[in-house]
């Protein structure tokens, strides 16, 4: 077994009021290394000199008066206790039972520990003591204040201004459509000219032979168009039966006999 | 230190002298008198006097306002308090085309500068132009709701070298000149880039911002 | 009049002098030669040390704090200027530990702040400090966890009167005394010093700190 290391960590620091008096309540103290230092403090020696089984005895001495009184110990306070005299019996053993580390070691890390902890609360109290802002020395109480004002400077130039007017009146300015008027042949007159033409022969014809000869390539490729739609009809109507031998093949057309007679 | 001995301020001085610093309004003689303990008038009256001519020549002068003393900075130095910093930054394309605009149909309002545009002119745009001082509100146009108009000042002839506004090319010549054929999208973004290597646009480099530094 | 002649300020000396009494923060030798048009540092750091002297003896003081220079009124009127403006938020007790185990160390870690007041540091402690902008983060120990360490800033310095950390009151004697080092570190030397010690101190090298449990 090793001797447990002093148990210097414990519960958060409450809001406790500030205080010098050595209270009977441990609110005066930010825990139970605190309340020690100002018990070694007592000892009027440097930290490093002092008895550590005299702080051991003060400490438990004022936590059995704390009991006594019925005051509500905090945890941490006991536990310091404890481990307290737990180093005590250790310190009072022969030195051939000791344990590793030494109760003279673990007596000497609560001293350094003091140590450190006096140190940075006098260091506190010195830079508490200094002139501070607001306390001993004072800034300006209306100060004017600096200020840098930016003011921009705006550049153009003429040749950007009247393109910028050109370009708005370019973008605004109306504009006419023109639609070019196309060469079609509409469905109604394929129809009309795909039927009549029938009505000459009960041979085969192919769709090509309706097209109007002399039509420009436009006017050619919508009469084809036309054409094939209006054999569709005419064929959907029974009037007419078409005839194709493979894709793409010349695609025939020619009357039904008995539509005829209808 | 090689100062005399008349130099060491006697301490009702001193004391004027800091109680005046950190207050944060102007303090009268009887103020003063009541807050440093009780004094006479006289006596404070007297160390005003002193620190008064003592600070004659230096960069903060001691005055009297209204029976009122405080400290404030040498008049002859007030340019450090406000900085003028200038920048020179080229007219947004928006600003260039809404300034065009009203020196071509001016005066003009701004619904109607809209409407010739083509598009909703924020608000900035016409400050821009204000701020510059090339376009200044000219009235207001006698019709429903009273619009303000704008017309350019003598300030943008100035800038732009112009003797008149009837020295601005008319629209034929505009026409001429290539200016009212469609700019597509391209053709825009070409012009705009071009504009990027105009000698002045260097200046449109935001100049290093020091006072930055004094803020920390 | 009786003025003498040399008592007539330079124009760099006043106008320093009304930039400082005018600012509303501390400003930097740099700040300052901004402001003041690009000046050169050296010219700058002159009429500081000039004006520095000057005031030396008055009711106000130009003091510098962390690298940067204000006016504030001396520290021996403080009786005059108190009662009216206290102002200054009083600490508790941890956090003025806290604040000067920050200080004296630093950088720190919570966990080593702890270790030092044998304490938990509640969260609010902490929180006061960088509120009144004294301490701040700077960055994580690269140990396992990277905790965030803290240390003071230029306000700090201002507030305390400080010109520098090396002005904490008696930080040399403290780290002459080894009272900074680390507890493990006075406890090796310590038994070093002692001599009780067979050479393999490894078995005997003190447990780490239970500074891992504060991490919270």
């Amino acid at each position: 077994m090793t001797a447990p290391e002093p148990p210097f960590m414990f519960a958060p620091e409450a809001g406790r009021p500030e205080t010098d008096a050595l209270y009977l309540e441990l609110d005066g103290w930010e825990g139970p290394l605190d309340l020690l230092l100002d018990l070694a403090r007592r000892q009027k020696v440097d930290l490093l000199q002092i008895s550590i089984l005299a702080l051991v005895d003060q400490y438990l001495i004022y936590i059995e008066r704390a009991g006594a009184l019925k005051l509500e110990l905090a945890a941490d306070y006991l536990v310091m206790a404890a481990w307290l005299a737990y180093l005590k019996s250790a310190m009072l053993l022969p030195k051939a039972e000791q344990e590793d580390p030494s109760p003279e070691e673990l007596a000497l890390r609560l001293q350094i520990r003091l140590q450190r902890l006096g140190a940075m609360r006098e260091a506190a109290g010195r830079l508490m003591g200094r002139d501070r802002i607001g306390r001993d020395v004072f800034l300006r109480g209306a100060p004017e204040g600096l200020r840098t004002d930016r003011k921009t400077l705006w550049r153009s130039d003429l040749f950007s201004v009247i393109q910028a007017y050109g370009q708005v009146k370019a973008r605004t300015a109306p504009r006419i459509y023109h639609v070019a008027n196309r060469p079609v042949m509409t469905l109604d007159s394929a129809l009309e000219r795909v039927s009549s033409m029938l009505g000459v022969t009960l041979e085969w014809m192919e769709i090509r032979d309706f097209l109007p000869p002399h039509a420009s390539p436009a006017l050619k490729r919508s009469a084809l168009a036309s054409s094939f739609v209006a054999a569709l009809e005419l064929t959907k109507r029974g009037r007419a039966e078409l005839e194709q031998d493979g894709a793409f093949a010349p695609l025939r057309i020619r009357r039904l006999k008995d539509a005829a007679a209808a | 230190m090689s100062e005399e001995p008349n130099d060491e301020p006697a301490t009702l001085e001193r004391a004027v002298e800091a109680t005046l610093f950190a207050a944060e309004a102007p303090m009268s003689v009887e103020a003063l008198a009541a807050h440093l303990g009780g004094l006479a008038s006289g006596e404070v009256r007297e160390a005003l006097g002193t620190l008064e001519a003592r600070y004659a020549k230096r960069g903060i002068h001691l005055v009297e306002r209204g029976g009122r003393w405080h400290f404030e900075t040498a008049p002859d130095l007030a340019h450090l308090l406000r900085r003028e910093k200038e920048q020179v930054r080229r007219l947004s394309r928006a600003a260039t085309e809404v300034l065009a605009i009203i020196a071509y149909h001016e005066p003009v309002s701004r619904a109607e500068i809209e409407s010739i545009r083509g598009v909703q002119t924020s608000a900035g745009t016409l400050d821009v132009l204000m701020e510059a001082d090339w376009v200044k509100p000219a009235g207001r146009r006698e019709v429903p709701g009273r619009p303000v108009i704008y017309a350019t000042t003598p300030d943008f002839l100035d800038h732009f070298g112009l003797a008149s506004r009837r020295d601005l090319p008319g629209i034929d010549e505009l026409r001429a000149a290539g200016l009212l054929d469609p700019v597509d999208e391209a053709m825009e973004a070409a012009l705009d880039g071009m504009g990027r290597f105009e000698p002045d646009e260097e200046d449109d480099t935001p100049e290093p911002e020091d006072d930055e530094n004094l803020a920390d």
